[in-house]
Parts: structure tokens; sequence; C-alpha cells
């Protein structure tokens, strides 16, 4: 926590959220709202979530902002100025946030003074975690032993509504059964690629092999660094993003088909799933990996956990790099997945 | 010794991110701001970047190196992404047709924009 | 005073949540509202996050040395509160996802009905 | 030392502030995205300074390779926008603008 930081960071943070919402000009808007993410991560990075500040690194820079300018490509760039005004809503709107902004600021009196060891979120279940994590599962990094073992219920269930949100995308956007059966990535390989200059498909192919090696060290080094699942998920869907974005979007499915895509959907729900049915059959509770040290060579039932939550970090991999890849090629193509952005 | 190499170091970058930063406030077109922005931000961040590699390696261990290695490999990937970065900002503004601005003219801040 | 600077950041959140609850609402352009919505959402993880803050030379939540097995004690008050960020990580990827779904839904909107002001739309509707 | 990191990253997120000038007015959004890009840059160095500041380095060096490696996807995005929509500047509205871009 660094509070010559924060203060500079939150006021280039207010200023970029002002800024985002008041343009005019869409495409502006999304970028302006790149830097806010930026600035976020800087944030959160000072306060010293560090695993926090990398999944908004991932997001933020990789992915978020290519949706909006996806769809922003698809619709219309203005926001159109009224005749008659909004004065209505922006009465009702201004009225709304004074209040709850009223309400919170009088409710602040009461919070604990910022970063107080003692305020009452720092004293009651977190130490529990952070004196037990080694010795339950061996695991340093207190984030991912809580992320994937202590809370890994809560965790399986975000991974599925990550799923459920690309199927929704899908639902929306997709076109069953309009497509031609025959129109298959294999054809797409000789269309010519009307894509960027050569320098940025050059710089493409020095970036993405280093990329998707980092994507697989942030997964497995998650036990040890700031890292984990949801962002070596993101990263490896960055790099197809980068991959469609140079080059095509056929390119990009020629190398990742959506069936394939979608199979690694499933594939990463049913790995956490699975790990926790086997914990099941097992004899043990639910995603209780330390029984997995009967089938596990060599382990003792500490590091089956360490090795559980690792299997269940790389079905949430998964499940992430799939769907953001769907969403990206819903949304950039209007789901007719041919060309896009 | 090292501390001196380490504090020019950051001194350079430091200058050179003002001077990017005066030549994006105050160019008069969108080709000459993209000049001071490409040049200025890679050599900055090279500068300040290869200074903390310099701090790293202040005491000799094998988790400093690492570090040092990574950083080193931070500013490679800068040194190759900002450029190719600065080349399709370019293109897709030559693309958009901005016109370059040129000597004789002299045009309002707002050219080009809304 | 003190009073003042202790709490300045939660005031700015106050404030970011704000702004982003006014453009969801004043805003009638369906991407300006769901920027509002992204930045209300920040809002929130930010706050979160700072709750799990501490002062006093609390460093990040993750176990220096713990590869040579805990020899030496571990103390609380050196290691900020991890389970904010496990809660506000998985949202922040929930959170990507769900504004693929409303661009999703704003581009079919707008397929429909050929606009993504709020106003235009319902008129369309009401015709 | 720590002075010193704490000094230029202040000024590095000053100095960010001005940039932010160039990205919040404009004129174009090229202007724009030519200030997010450098923001970002600085970004990722700052990432490594504010490690440095909390003696451990090593736990903040991924987060800052990952924006080296993730930082420009933006800007080609945006590149790419450019070249299938070439207006410069937002005009026209809903279905109407997607038939005059197609003329253009």
């Amino acid at each position: 926590m660094i509070w010559q930081f924060d203060f500079i960071i939150l006021a280039l943070a207010l200023v970029c959220a002002v800024a985002s919402i008041s343009l005019k000009d869409l495409l502006s808007a999304a970028i302006v709202f790149g830097a806010y993410s930026f600035l976020m991560c800087l944030l959160w990075t000072e306060m010293g979530a560090v695993d926090v500040a990398f999944t908004e690194a991932a997001v933020g820079a990789g992915v978020s902002t290519v949706f909006f300018i996806a769809a922003v490509l698809h619709t219309s760039r203005q926001v159109k100025p009224r005749r008659h005004g909004r004065f209505f809503y922006k009465v009702i709107g201004g009225a709304a946030a004074l209040v709850i902004g009223g309400i919170l600021l009088a409710a602040s009196a009461d919070f604990p003074t910022w970063g107080d060891p003692a305020s009452p979120a720092s004293t009651h279940v977190s130490p529990h975690y952070i004196l037990h994590s080694i010795p339950d599962t061996a695991v340093p990094n207190i984030v991912t032993s809580v992320l994937a073992d202590y809370r890994g219920f809560d965790t399986m269930f975000e991974t599925s509504v990550i799923f459920v949100a690309g199927l929704a995308v899908l639902a929306i956007l997709g076109r069953f059964g309009r497509r031609q059966r025959d129109e298959e990535p294999a054809e797409f390989a000789a269309v010519p690629i009307a894509g960027q200059s050569p320098i940025i498909q050059t710089a493409c192919r020095i970036f993405v092999p280093f990329m998707q090696l980092f994507a697989l060290y942030v997964v497995a080094h998650g036990h040890h660094s700031p890292g984990g699942g949801f962002q070596g998920g993101v990263i490896l869907a960055a790099s197809f993003i980068l991959i469609a974005i140079s080059y095509d979007l056929r390119t990009m499915l020629g190398r990742l088909r959506e069936r394939l895509n979608m199979l690694f959907a499933s594939l990463g729900v049913m790995i956490y799933a699975g790990t926790g049915a086997l914990c099941l059959l097992m004899g043990a509770n639910f995603l209780d990996y330390s029984v997995l040290h009967h089938i596990l060579p060599a382990t003792s039932p500490i590091m089956a956990r360490s090795h559980g939550m690792l299997a269940v970090e790389v079905g949430v991999a998964f499940t992430v790099m799939a769907v953001m890849v769907l969403i990206y090629v819903n949304i950039a193509s209007h789901g007719k997945s041919d060309k896009g952005l | 010794m090292i501390d001196a190499i380490v504090v020019v170091l950051f001194v350079v970058g430091l200058l050179s991110f003002f001077s990017t930063t005066i030549g994006i406030l105050r160019f008069p077109d969108f080709y000459s701001r993209m000049h001071a922005a490409g040049k200025g931000d890679v050599f900055s961040s090279v500068a300040i970047l290869l200074g903390l590699v310099v701090y790293h390696l202040r005491h000799p261990s094998v988790g400093g190196t690492l570090v040092a290695i990574k950083i080193l490999m931070i500013s490679l990937f800068i040194f190759i992404a900002s450029p190719t970065a600065t080349h399709a900002i370019i293109d897709a503004g030559f693309t958009a047709g901005i016109k370059p601005w040129s000597k004789d003219e002299n045009r309002p801040e707002g050219e080009g924009g809304q | 005073m003190a009073e003042l600077f202790a709490k300045y950041n939660y005031w700015i959140y106050i404030a970011l949540m704000m702004i982003g609850l006014y453009a969801m609402i004043a805003k009638g352009n369906l991407a300006k509202k769901i920027i509002g919505m992204s930045i209300f959402q920040t809002a929130i993880i930010v706050f979160y996050v700072s709750i799990a803050a501490k002062t006093g030379g609390a460093t990040i939540p993750i176990i220096a040395h713990g590869h040579e097995g805990a020899e030496h004690a571990v103390r609380v008050i050196d290691y900020v509160n991890p389970l904010p960020h496990v809660l506000m990580l998985t949202a922040i990827v929930v959170g990507v996802a769900t504004l693929g779904v409303a661009l999703a839904i704003a581009m079919s909107i707008h397929q429909r009905y050929g606009t993504m002001e709020e106003e235009e739309i319902l008129e369309q509707i009401r015709e | 030392m720590d002075t010193l990191f704490i000094a230029s990253g202040v000024a590095i997120l000053l100095l960010m502030l001005l940039t932010l000038y160039r990205a919040i007015v404009g004129p174009t959004a090229i202007d724009r995205l030519m200030a997010v890009n450098v923001i970002g840059t600085k970004t990722t160095v700052i990432l490594v300074i504010i490690g440095t500041i909390f003696h451990w380095v090593e736990m903040f060096v991924d987060i800052a390779l990952a924006y080296a490696l993730l930082n420009f996807i933006v800007t080609i995005a945006t590149a790419r926008y450019f070249h299938q929509r070439k207006n410069l500047t937002a005009t026209g509205y809903g279905l109407r603008h997607r038939k005059g871009g197609a003329e253009q």
C-alpha cells in the first residue's frame, strides 16, 4: 500500500470514468475505458492485490476493450444527440445517484479507517487462511489455496457461470442451422488473407508463441506466484484473439475450430466437477482433494491437495480460454464466424 | 557506483518521458505527435527498465538474476510491440485519411476531428 | 482532518459508483449503459480490495519462503487479507463474460431496430 | 533508493495525467489511442517499480510481462477497425451509418 500512488491513481481513474461516459464517440469511449482499466490494475497492485491486478491486466488489455471495439464495429459509433433531451431520466439518474451516494457517504463514517489491520473484515475468517495455507495445502499463494481449495465450491460455480455466459452469447448471436454445413475451416485457408500489414503479422508471429507459453506458465506456477487458471486462460484467449486480429478470423478458426472450442469449454467444467466427483467416489467430501493421495503416487494428503488444485486450475483455464474465444468470435463476426474485426 | 548508474538511467528515462509528453501535448498534428510518442515512449521505458535491471543485479543472486532476465524480456517485448503499435496507429490514421500538417498552413487544433 | 484523510479513498469509490449508476440510468445509448455498468462494477471491486489492505508493512498474500517449510512463524499482520482478493478475482472474469453477453444483446437489438438509442427503440416498439 | 522509486513513480503518474489530456480531448479517436498506448507502456514500467518498492519484485514482474505482451492488442484491433470503417469521425447513426460506410 503506497499512499502517494493511491491518491494520483484515484484522481486519474475519476477523470477517465467521467470522460468515458461523456464522450459522444463510442470508439473513443471504449479506448478511454481501456486506460481506466490500466489505472485500476495499478491501483490494485499498489494495494497488494497482485492476483486481482493480474486478472485485470489480462482482461483489460487483452479482452474486454477488444469486445467493445468489435461491438462498436457492428453497431453505430455515434451517440445520437437528442432533440428534446432526456431531462426526465437525467433527473431520476442524478437523484438516484445522489441519494445512494449520500447514504453511502453517511455510512462511510462507520467504516474502519483505510488499511486498519484490526478491521472486522481482516480479523474473522482470513487469519485462518493465512495461518493454515502452508500446513494444510503446501501452497504459498494464499489466494490460490482459498480459490481452489477452501472455497472450491464457489469457484466451481463461477466457472459454470462463465460457461453459461458463453452459451448465452452463442444463443443470442449464433446462427444455428443457418450456416452451410460444408463451410468448414479447411476451405478457409484457400481464401486470401485480407489482413493487416506484414509488419503486424510478423510481430504477431513473434508474440503468439511467447504468449501461449507464458499462459501455460501462469497456470502451472499459480501456486507460488500470482496467477492461476483465470489469468492463464484469459492470456491464452488473448493470444488467439491476436491471431484473429492480425491475420483473419478464418485463420484463427483454422487453428482452433469452433467445435473443438466448445469441447474445451465443456471439458473445463467437466474437469473441475470431475475432480470433485472423484473425491466423492474415493469416499471423501466433494472437492476434498486430500483423499486423492491414494491414487496419486508418492504423495501425502497435503501434497494431494496441492495437486488437486492444479487439476482444478487447468479446468478453469480451459473454460475461460474457450469462452473468451467464443464470445470474441461471435461478437466480432456478428455470429457468422466468417469474417470479423 | 551502482546506485549512481541507476539514478542516471532513471533521470534519463524520466526526462525523455517528459519530452514525450510535451511532444504529445504540443505538436500540431497527428503524425508529429505520433513521432514523439513512438520514439520517446520506447526509449524512456527501456531506460527506466534498464535502471531496474541494474538495481536488481547489485547483489549477485539466483533470484535477482532471474528477475533481471524477466525485466530484460519485458523491455525486449516493449521494444518489439511498441513500434508495431505505432505502425498500426499511423497506418490507421493514413487509411482514415488524416492529411499531414505542412509548413505553410496554420490549421486549428481540432482539425480532422469533431 | 485525520478522519478526512483516512477515508478519502472510500469517498472516491462512492463517486465512481455514482458515476456508473448515473450513466446506467440517464444515458440513452445502450453501449454507454454498459460502460456505466462496468464502472459500477469496478467501484465495488476496488472497495472490496481496499477493505483487504493493511497498513504497517503488510505484504502481498503470498507466504515468503513457502518452499522451505514453515519453520518461521507466519504472522497474520504481515499479509494483506486474501479473502476479498479471491472473491473479486472471479468477479472480474465473470464480469467480462457478462459484458460479452450484454454486448451481444445490444448487438442483436441493433440488428432488429437499427439503433442503440433507448428512446428510438421504445418508439419503434410502441408503433 | 526507495525514495527514488517512489518519486519517479509519482513523476511518471503525473506525466500520465498530462498524457491523459490528449486521451480525453482528442481531437480524433486515433489521438486518444496513441495516448492510451503510451499510458499502457508506462503502466508496465510502474508495475515493476511498485514491485521494487515492495522489495519482492519476483511476484510483480509476471504482471508487467503480461502487460508487455498484451498491450498492443487493443491498438491493432482499433487499427483494424479503421481498415474496415474508413471514416475518421463518428458520423451518421444506426443502419444508415452502415450503408453510408459501405459506399465510401
